[in-house]
């Protein structure tokens, strides 16, 4: 069984780099959902079947068909991906990958320093965490339940075209051209 | 009870002028002159009847307040509205009056914008002023002189000239930063009082008798100090002034000059001598230095000036120098001349200011180079020009004469040396006086400008201003009677927590 | 009738008021009515209050007047009030008598200036401002009148407006008298520090028994008095205001830089002799500026083309002997010369004053000639003046004052025979320039015509004025020559006698042969120089030594390298205010901060987000190595 | 055997490290917002490895939570690229800097 973890640990890291240096969106999207896919398979190995599932389902599934939406939606076609070629020279990510690597290195320190504590294979239950979730974090339920509809209404608001505003002090001034 | 009526009326005035410019540009105008002259005859029939109480009785001690009112205002804290006036705030309320009325007058075609806020602004400064002269809780006076600072500051900011924001932003800072010095000073005070008596009051008899030691109170003194000197624009605490002189309105320069650094000498001698008398002593060196300085410094920088209002400005820094060689002279006559010179500064850098606003409004320029040979086209302006700036020079038979010579005379028996170099600044004045005149009325005309001559509005005020500086240099007694009492009671408490009463008997009668 | 003696004072500044603030609808004689006749009145109540003093008490006990109290503090307590003693009552009569008649000759003079309301208003300010002057009883009110006079020389000098080189002019002699004046006040401050009051009687009977002769607080107050009067009376050094006064109107010279202001100095020295006796040092650095002031300035006349220079040099020249006078005790003879100078020099400028006016304004003594003929009037009066004025002997009142100065210079008990040499010599000089000026000017050929003939406002004055130059003398003769001490009695109500060391009428005989013959000498010498004879009328090329004593001996050369040039370059350069540029340093660097800042604030995206990726790095480190 | 939990926060750590360098070098808009995707996702492994550790539900409330914030992120974000798009006919992050100082 361990095998499977670290199989899906390297499939999930391999397929997560490949996104971020990716310049197709749509293919970068694709090795993101791999990558997803991956961690909820290691989910799964962790006894947390239930988070899996959401994984696949929220994540893998319904986030990313947003996003290839959005890609579709906005075709920037090959000009865009030209100048971001360009864009992937060594200045660019020099600093941004000596951060991250410093960032890595320290979070490695950390975690080798104490001694290892093996992980449960115990399964949890989807009662037991919809139990906790609507017992202890009642109000945080709430409040994650408020912010998606503000995500919701945010969306709209944002999504539509910009309207010719009628009000004498608002007057939108003519576009430059 | 009346001086808070006062306030009251002139905040009223205010708001009411604000309304007002809703229907209409003249409104405002008439409310605010009839607001400041009841104000000034409120004023003068308190100065009628009250000067005589105020002759001096040889006692000093008793009766120190012609006018006196309390009122409970956040108990909590010790905090009450006093309001008291003795001789010589009954004297600044009477130039502040007078300078309201003439401000009020002045701007009357300078302003054309706004002229409902304008107005506001204006009576809240005078308010705020009023305030200051006679607040006796330190909590109402620190109030009091925010409240006189704010609309100070929208007065440049918004009618002045074209430098305005810069101005005004450096007036604000300069003043507001050695004003918080000073509320730290007062809250220092409050909890040292309040430790050791166990009463905490910002009542300023009570806290006149704070036992301090001395490092305390050289550090208090200080605090109360820096915003006194800040608006009394001593060298090298100055630099604010030529710029929100030159770029206010004409009313702004006249209130700021005619009275707002007289706030400054007048803190200092109602609080700072009295609160921290031997501090005072130690601190006095210093201070008549600075004074010195302050003349010299100014009279050089006013005569390399060649924008007339910022002359005028550091005729002003000059003329300031003088009052703070004064008041740490520590006896009568150099006090009651600092007073004088309050007044008569007031008046005469008050006309200068006028005339220069009028010019500028005329010829759309303060550059002296573009000005001259204007006493042909202006002789009246160019007489009146004449008259204040002979004062400003110190000429005898004008009030600045008295001041200055009443001022050099206290400070030479207590100071030497410093008031030889002190004297050296009449010379100095003579040469930037002289070179308004010859630059600006005399000599080739450079420019034709077609200009007309005083107007009668102007020339009520210009001749109201006139006959003061004329009278001052002439009667001088009506006004040193009146402070007579006032003064010897502080340079006597002065004199004796420093000397022991003994000593101080000896110099009163040294000085006599 | 001494009761209205404030009036005299009253009067000149009431007129002064009424032109100013009503000259510009005035018609112009109207104007000359008021200020004419406001000074004139003055002259007549002071007739009257003269014949009062003198016959009322023959002792001559001062009339005192106290108008309202002035100022009252803590024992400075100085009042508006008047003081008059037999100094004051000569100088009042000088002023007002001299005064209106000028005043008369000036309204014929400025008759068609512009600005004829304000002429009046600023004359009959300085009648009243001079008057103030000699009557103050207390040195307060004598420093106002002091100023005043200042302030209205400064307006006069400056009256042509329009001409920037007067209002120079005018600048220059405030400043330069203020320099005087400023230190006279610190010597009021200690006088008031040590007396405690500031009446000048009362400090004067106090000095003596307060302060030692010879002490250094004594010879301090002298000097400090001493340099206002030297400023006010235009010695060496502060000699160099005066001939630039010139460009004043001419009767404002002949009143202001002749017959009153410019003595002024005489006056307070005469006032404050106490002091000087206790000072002697002082006192002998009075007759020794004298001296040297009356060969400087006698020089300087020598060399000058423009009439009005000649005779302000010649003016500075007489306050010397004036001063030689005061320095060697011979009070009254100082004032009688005063008296004297007053008549016989405002004459001279009235006089000068009218050929320039004829002659359309010409000031160059060598573009004139050959007006004896055109102008009777004038020529004979100015003939008187010059007389007197060159101490011609016997028949002129110069000859009696001048003789009695230099008379005093040897033989007084302070005298020295230097000082008579240096006397001699300076009346040799002035007979010299005073007749180069007379033969220049009235004979030779006619280089120029007059325009018109001066009317009887204008030679009235002038006769007068040579009358009293003439006839003045003879209220004061020597011991040797009918010895008549009118004057000299009068004066010595006031001021003590003149104490001798020489007598004997053969030595004063001697000395009074020579004075005469020294003036005659130079008579003489300006005749064989320059009488009838061609001179180009164009400005000569001078050598370095004729330049030196035309320019007044240089004096203001180096006074603008040393002090007015160093003062003007001090000031600009720090213009802006040095202690500005402090604080505005401190705002800039605010300022550089808030850029600093403010360019982190790029909008960009990324940018934040690495910032956030640094800080979590730094934080990260921080805890772990904390 | 099982696994120990470092093991999981390693990759944990991994992952978001990935994302991070991901949201610091790219430009277009899209791929930051991939970006962030995966660093949130990481946090999310780190408490369900926690979680599996102590043998709790806590970590899985947790991911949860995550979850729907990263569904409220995502929405918003995505219509603040359809407008950044609509105003500026790019998506590079880097055009967008009206908000500079």
């Amino acid at each position: 069984m361990n095998i499977l973890f670290y199989i899906a640990a390297l499939i999930a890291i391999m397929a997560t780099i490949r996104m971020v240096t990716g310049i197709n969106a749509v293919h970068s999207l694709l090795y993101l959902i791999v990558s997803l896919l991956s961690v909820s398979v290691i989910f799964f190995l962790l006894g947390a079947p239930f988070i899996a599932a959401l994984e696949v389902i929220i994540y893998a599934g319904a986030i990313m068909v947003l996003f290839v939406f959005v890609i579709m939606m906005l075709n920037t076609g090959s000009s865009g991906v030209k100048k971001e070629h360009e864009l992937l020279k060594p200045s660019t990510w020099i600093g941004p990958g000596i951060t991250s690597a410093i960032l890595f290195g320290e979070m490695l320190y950390v975690l080798m320093h104490p001694a290892a504590h093996p992980m449960t294979r115990t399964e949890i239950q989807p009662a037991a965490v919809g139990a906790l979730l609507f017992s202890k974090y009642i109000l945080i339920v709430e409040l994650a339940a408020f912010l998606l509809a503000a995500g919701v209404i945010g969306a709209y608001h944002l999504g539509q075209k910009e309207k010719v505003s009628h009000h004498r002090y608002l007057k939108n001034e003519e576009p430059a051209t | 009870m009346i001086l808070a009526w006062i306030i009251l009326l002139l905040m009223g005035t205010g708001f009411l002028a604000w309304l007002t410019s809703r229907w209409s540009d003249i409104l405002p105008r008439i409310i605010s002159l009839a607001g400041t002259l009841l104000f000034l005859g409120v004023v003068l029939y308190l100065w009628f009847t009250h000067s005589a109480s105020a002759v001096p009785s040889g006692n000093a001690a008793a009766g120190a307040w012609i006018i006196h009112y309390t009122h409970s205002w956040i108990p909590a804290f010790g905090i009450h509205i006093i309001l008291a006036a003795d001789g010589l705030s009954l004297l600044m309320l009477l130039l502040t009056a007078f300078l309201g009325v003439l401000s009020v007058l002045v701007s009357w075609k300078e302003i054309k914008t706004r002229v409902g806020f304008f107005h506001f602004n204006l009576l809240f400064i005078l308010a705020g002023i009023t305030g200051v002269f006679v607040s006796l809780d330190l909590f109402l006076f620190y109030f009091s002189w925010e409240v006189m600072l704010i609309p100070m500051y929208f007065l440049i900011s918004i009618w002045g000239y074209e430098n305005r924001t810069y101005a005004a932003g450096k007036f604000f800072l300069f003043t507001q930063a050695s004003g918080l010095l000073m509320f730290l000073s007062i809250l220092g005070l409050y909890f040292v009082h309040g430790r050791s008596t166990g009463v905490y009051t910002f009542d300023y008899e009570a806290l006149k008798g704070t036992v301090l030691s001395q490092p305390t109170a050289f550090l208090l003194m200080l605090g109360f100090a820096a915003a006194f000197l800040v608006k009394l624009s001593t060298v090298p605490f100055h630099s604010w002034l030529p710029d929100a002189h030159t770029q206010a309105p004409t009313a702004g320069s006249v209130l700021l000059a005619g009275l707002l650094l007289k706030t400054g000498a007048y803190g200092i001698i109602r609080f700072v001598l009295p609160l921290f008398p031997q501090a005072s002593q130690q601190f006095a060196p210093a201070a008549m230095i600075l004074g010195v300085i302050s003349i010299l410094y100014g009279a050089k920088l006013a005569y390399a000036q060649t924008d007339l209002k910022r002359l005028v400005a550091y005729i002003s820094v000059s003329h300031m120098g003088f009052i703070l060689l004064g008041i740490y002279a520590f006896n009568q006559i150099a006090m009651q001349g600092v007073i004088m010179q309050m007044v008569a500064h007031a008046i005469s850098t008050g006309g200068l200011f006028i005339i220069v606003g009028a010019l500028h409004a005329r010829i759309q320029t303060r550059e002296i180079g573009q000005m001259g040979g204007l006493w042909t086209q202006v002789p009246k302006m160019g007489a009146m020009g004449l008259l204040f700036v002979l004062a400003s020079l110190g000429l005898p038979g004008l009030g600045n004469f008295i001041a200055e010579i009443l001022i050099l005379t206290g400070s030479f028996m207590a100071s030497k040396i410093l008031t030889i170099i002190a004297a050296v600044g009449f010379i100095a004045a003579t040469l930037y006086s002289l070179r308004i005149m010859q630059k600006v009325f005399y000599g080739t005309v450079l420019k034709k400008w077609e200009i007309t001559d005083f107007g009668f509005r102007e020339m009520i005020v210009m001749g109201s201003l006139a006959i003061v500086i004329i009278w001052l240099g002439l009667f001088p007694n009506s006004i040193l009677n009146a402070t007579q009492q006032m003064v010897q009671g502080i340079v006597q408490q002065v004199n004796i927590t420093v000397n022991g009463p003994q000593n101080a008997n000896t110099l009163q009668n040294a000085s006599r | 009738m001494s009761e209205l003696l404030w009036l005299i004072v009253a009067l000149p500044f009431a007129g002064s008021l009424v032109l100013a603030l009503a000259g510009k609808s005035l018609p112009r004689l109207a104007a000359a009515m008021i200020g004419v006749g406001s000074v004139t009145l003055s002259a007549i109540l002071m007739l009257f209050v003269c014949l009062d003093f003198l016959h009322a008490n023959p002792a001559g006990t001062p009339v005192h007047q106290m108008l309202w109290q002035w100022i009252n503090v803590s024992g400075f307590s100085p009042a508006i009030a008047f003081h008059l003693d037999s100094v004051s009552l000569t100088f009042v009569f000088v002023i007002t008598f001299i005064g209106a008649l000028i005043h008369l000759y000036s309204a014929a003079f400025m008759w068609k200036e512009d600005g004829f309301a304000r002429f009046f208003s600023y004359m009959n300010l300085f009648i009243g401002f001079m008057l103030l002057l000699v009557l103050a009883d207390n040195f307060l009110l004598l420093y106002m009148g002091w100023e005043g006079v200042g302030l209205c020389s400064y307006l006069l000098i400056g009256f042509w407006y329009k001409d920037p080189g007067n209002g120079y002019a005018a600048r220059k002699a405030f400043t330069v008298t203020r320099v005087g004046d400023t230190a006279m006040v610190i010597g009021l401050f200690i006088l008031f520090t040590n007396y405690h009051t500031l009446n000048i009687q009362d400090i004067l009977q106090a000095a003596p028994h307060t302060w030692a002769p010879g002490s250094t607080i004594a010879i301090i107050t002298a000097y400090l008095l001493l340099g206002g009067a030297i400023g006010k009376s235009a010695q060496v050094p502060l000699q160099t205001w005066l001939p630039d006064a010139m460009a004043a109107p001419s009767p404002v010279s002949a009143l202001i830089h002749a017959a009153t202001m410019v003595t002024a100095g005489v006056y307070l020295i005469a006032r404050t002799h106490v002091l000087f006796e206790l000072a002697p040092i002082v006192q002998t650095t009075v007759a020794i500026i004298g001296a040297v002031t009356l060969i400087v300035a006698g020089m300087s006349a020598l060399y000058q083309h423009d009439i009005k220079k000649v005779l302000a040099y010649s003016t500075i020249s007489q306050i010397g002997y004036m001063f030689v006078a005061l320095g060697v005790g011979a009070w009254s003879a100082a004032l009688f010369h005063f008296m004297i100078h007053a008549f016989f020099k405002s004459l001279l400028f009235l006089g000068a004053g009218s050929v320039i006016a004829v002659l359309n304004n010409e000031h160059n003594m060598f573009k004139m000639g050959g007006l004896w003929k055109k102008m009777p009037v004038v020529f004979w009066t100015f003939l008187i003046g010059a007389c007197a004025l060159s101490a011609l002997p016997l028949i002129t009142a110069g000859f009696y004052s001048k003789d009695e100065i230099i008379w005093q210079a040897y033989a007084s008990d302070k005298g020295s025979i230097v000082l008579w040499l240096t006397g001699l010599a300076g009346a040799f000089i002035t007979a010299l320039y005073t007749f180069r000026m007379v033969f220049l000017t009235f004979f030779g050929n006619a280089k120029a015509e007059p325009t018109y003939r001066p009317g009887v406002a204008m030679t009235l004055p002038l006769v007068v004025l040579a009358f009293l130059s003439f006839a003045g003398g003879f209220i004061q003769l020597p011991d040797n020559m009918g010895h008549v001490t009118l004057f000299s009695q009068f004066i010595q109500h006031t001021l003590p006698t003149t104490v001798t060391t020489a007598s004997g009428h053969a030595a004063e005989w001697i000395a009074q042969v020579i004075a005469a013959i020294v003036s005659i000498a130079g008579l003489a010498l300006a005749y064989r120089i320059y009488y009838n004879k061609p001179f180009p009328a164009a400005e000569p090329v001078r050598n370095p030594i004729q330049r030196f004593f035309f320019q007044g001996w240089d004096f203001d050369l180096v006074y603008d390298k040393v002090i007015v040039q160093p003062i003007v370059f001090f000031s600009r350069i720090d213009k802006n205010d040095i202690i500005d540029q402090f604080y505005t340093g401190l705002a800039s660097i605010a300022g550089l901060f808030n850029k600093g800042l403010a360019a982190t604030q790029n909008g960009k995206l990324r940018w934040y987000a690495m910032a956030l990726g640094i800080g979590a790095v730094i934080t990260l480190t921080i805890l772990l190595y904390a | 055997m099982t696994i120990p939990m470092e093991y999981g926060l390693l990759l944990a750590a991994i992952l978001f490290c990935i994302g991070l360098a991901g949201v610091l070098v790219r430009r277009d808009v899209i791929f930051m917002l991939m970006s962030v995707e995966v660093m949130l996702n990481a946090a999310g492994l780190a408490f369900i490895v926690g979680g599996a550790a102590r043998g709790s539900a806590d970590g899985q409330v947790m991911f949860i939570f995550i979850l729907a914030m990263a569904a409220a992120e995502v929405s918003v974000g995505l219509a603040l690229i359809i407008q950044l798009y609509q105003k500026f006919k790019t998506l590079d992050a880097d055009s967008a800097s009206q908000l500079n100082g």
